[in-house]
């Protein structure tokens, strides 16, 4: 009888497979569905030299830039919503230590669907005109061309396969194929458009236990799932726990205070501790 | 800040930019005071006007106040959810939308505006949020509509980056550009409404308690006197700020 | 308060609103979820002149076909499965009543996904090499073109945007936002990338009564939506009914023996009844 | 037709069909035939073969015999249902499908194939199914096995319709095409195996009980004879003709 895969590795696992110096997209947004228990692990890990591609950037990335493991972003835009700024990110933008390739959140989520389907190039609209172009344009990662149809102008922008990424799922049963409850931005394309998707779960269960129709990221697409309950935290996962707004304003606090009260929440919360349970237990403190 | 003690500019600025949405608007809203002017919008004058949110959402109807586009609170009430390629795709990109009611750093004489970053007194940038789905509404809505408060190192003759297209940029108009859409057709503040259109921009109205010279004083990009005068704008009615103060934003978060 | 658009129409109705020489996308996929209560609505109300869009042709293009609706075909295969071909099509091909416009089905997806994003042109590497490339580059609906990053082969497709798309679902609620349950296929595209979107749904509910999450196609992109309980007959419905093999058998020996007999089945089953129940309790009897 | 009356010719092609996957194949099946080989093949010696179907199906273990891909019982098993673009896009087109396995009217010396039309005697032209993902799979999946009955009129120097290229066309290589992948790799009929390669066609294997020369005959395009000679077919063994009878096609649709 055909045989199911069995995807299912530790946290630690997940984080160790990525190389430093690899192309990792996020796909958390702003103060939602953000793999945080992951970016813990990575800082944790010492992985330095990565490339970090996230159409709407969140605590994720922030927390990997303060924790040094990021030379370059690629993204549409960053905050913590009505909490504050991407801090750290801003920072290393300011300083000139973070290498940033800058779109808008369509152009960005179209290079990605690109990458998914393999399509030789995708075309938009969106951005001429703007000041995001000059700079993509110089690093030949835009092109300014007319439609062979009409003759309009227009942009074209080649694909992005990012060599992971790691996305925050609700339930995900042993193969990988993974359910995503709520909004979805630009996970699926985030999740296709990599060459080794990663997954961290709320939930586990054994193949067949979820509905086909349900499943948003096929587990044809992953490679390895892992299980963190309340993995996303201090953000929001939609239908299973809110946002921690005191831990977040707390975070926006040290982040937003400088580089050396942003590390001390670092020793704190990430490299203070060895896992994402006792970080949860640290914090709920 | 108001000129008006009776409410804050904040609850000002909610209730003018609620009045640029109109019935029947499908809208992208952004983050904060566009939210509230949208929300105080379909629970008064534009109960047809439909709702969209570049995360994912469909026509959400909140009804209680939240921390964002990524506040799950932000979402209740939805009819559909789905992707970024389906409402900066399909819906904006697509020309489905009428409307975009966005924030701004700064904003220029053909409603160009920045969402990125601005220049400090010593040179130096600060950095911001970026553009999101804000470039992809400004450059495919129908109409955009700012929302922000007024400070005169807002409005600036060069931006110090174009996060998005307003009317034209550089001289060339936005169908020279390949765009569709009208570009921005009002900045909302706490003190006035700035009307712009293809010859620029307008003191449209002033709040109640504002004086024109005192605006004008204070924005300092040009601004013609619309053909009438410059109006006073409507001051918020009891319900108006009724729906403000006990629904959408009790704590005062964004319109204190 | 704000308010709900109720979208909700007669099937008579729904139909109506369709003007001869329209360009109609339906979004069946053989023997599975045709709108075949829509087709024989649209036969019974005489209308002409069409142009139909399908990815995978089924018995509700092979009616239209048949009862003399349609001028045009774009599409990327049509068959019944194992019941057999598309007769009325394939007869209408060969003696050049239709006019058609032939795809892969990749290629003919991704011009109704540019259609619906407003995407300037779409890119593929299907079809290059092939004959199916020859008449579409003649007709200037596909150039071939190189990539402007790397030089590579490949063709640029237009945006393609049907008048209508009527789809076949499983439940809408009264402003239409609607769930398709089972594959999608072509679905989603061929909605997003029609001007008008009109529902055929097996059941309908109030507004707030389905999961945001699991709706298919948004509200906010659908015009009206109409109540036809087994509409899809004798196609099936996935998770509802299987298909009526007995009366697809029925339906291909009248099919290929010929225009005729063909012209006879739409007599009995089409023309000779005037609802869509009547026709189902016939093919039951 | 079988040469041997142990098994029909239709049990013959879905046995030697599926020695085509290997274990470990992700692969995109047509209707028929192809969908019996690639069955049998997980029920055997590739139980980590998985199956996509261009309808919009992941990984389908169906255990009763089906009208085709869209009848939903070859869904069943499935562990996720999704979009003709995240089947013939993200995995065929994208580049992570190792193998389509597909049916064929016309076969030319490159492995190029026709599922569009033929031509009758009268020179008029019938029409069959067209391409849909025939087209998608045969210009960007890993490698193509094609499975059909054995014709002579199948086999041509020019296809009537080019519906998918195989290792070269016109004398153009896929490269030089634009196509990834290999193309076609092998043609598996009921009287024998056709392998291809960069140099064309060659008679792989007669199935028990024919004759090399026969094959030949009734395969008008050049086939050369490999090294080693041509060999012969496996013969199904009792389990495969098991599973065929008992579970994949006890009413003998495809196989009798």
């Amino acid at each position: 009888m055909s045989t199911r895969p069995d995807r299912v590795v530790s946290l630690h696992e997940l984080a160790a497979g990525i190389p430093d110096g690899s192309h990792v997209a996020l796909a958390g947004f702003a103060i939602t569905r953000n793999a945080v228990a992951f970016a813990h692990e990575l800082i944790r890990a010492g992985t330095v030299g990565l490339s970090v591609t996230q159409v709407f950037g969140g605590i994720e990335t922030d927390l990997l830039v303060a924790g040094g493991a990021v030379d370059r972003l690629t993204y549409a835009s960053g905050s913590l919503d009505r909490f504050g700024l991407l801090h750290a990110v801003n920072r290393a933008l300011q300083t000139g230590r973070l290498e940033l390739s800058e779109y808008s959140g369509l152009a960005l989520a179209l290079r990605l669907h690109a990458g998914g389907l393999g399509l030789p190039f995708v075309t938009t609209r969106s951005m001429l005109g703007s000041d995001l172009l000059a700079p993509l344009v110089a690093a030949g990662q835009v092109k300014q061309i007319e439609s062979p149809f009409d003759g309009a102008p227009c942009l074209a922008l080649p694909p992005l396969r990012p060599d992971f990424s790691v996305i925050h799922v609700d339930v995900a049963d042993r193969a990988g194929n993974a359910v995503v409850d709520g909004p979805l931005w630009s996970i699926p394309e985030t999740a296709r458009a990599s060459k080794v998707v990663l997954l961290v779960s709320e939930e586990i269960v054994d193949v067949g236990e979820l509905d086909p129709s349900r499943v948003t990221i096929p587990g044809s697409l992953v490679h390895a799932v892992t299980h963190v309950p309340r993995g996303g935290h201090p953000t929001a996962v939609y239908g299973r726990y809110d946002y921690d707004a005191g831990h977040l304003r707390s975070y926006v606090a040290a982040a937003s205070a400088g580089a050396e009260e942003h590390d001390a929440y670092l020793d704190r919360f990430v490299r203070g501790v060895s896992t994402f349970d006792e970080y949860l237990a640290l914090a709920a403190a | 800040m108001s000129a008006d003690e009776r409410w804050t500019g904040g609850e000002m600025l909610a209730v003018a930019g609620s009045l640029q949405v109109q019935d029947g608007d499908v809208a992208v809203v952004g983050l904060g005071l566009p939210q509230m002017a949208a929300l105080l919008a379909q629970r008064t004058h534009a109960p047809s006007a439909r709702l969209l949110l570049e995360i994912g959402v469909f026509e959400p109807m909140p009804t209680e106040p939240s921390a964002g586009i990524a506040d799950p609170r932000m979402w209740r009430g939805a009819t559909a959810f789905g992707t970024t390629l389906e409402v900066l795709g399909v819906m904006v990109h697509g020309g489905r939308v009428s409307l975009g009611l966005l924030g701004a750093l700064q904003v220029d004489p053909w409603g160009s505006f920045n969402t990125t970053e601005v220049e400090e007194a010593d040179g130096s940038r600060r950095r911001f949020r970026g553009s999101g789905g804000g470039n992809d509404i400004s450059s495919n809505a129908g109409r955009i509509v700012i929302v922000m408060t007024h400070q005169a190192r807002k409005f600036a003759e060069t931006l110090t980056f174009l996060t998005s297209p307003g009317r034209q940029v550089g001289g060339r108009s936005r169908a020279d550009l390949g765009l569709p859409g009208e570009g921005t057709c009002a900045v909302v503040t706490d003190r006035a409404v700035i009307a712009f259109g293809p010859d620029g921009a307008a003191l449209e109205s002033v709040h109640p308690g504002e004086h024109p010279d005192a605006v004008l004083a204070d924005t300092p990009i040009p601004l013609a006197v619309p053909h009438g005068g410059t109006k006073e704008t409507p001051a918020p009615t009891a319900r108006q700020l009724a729906f403000i103060r006990n629904e959408l934003d009790p704590k005062g978060w964004y319109t204190s």
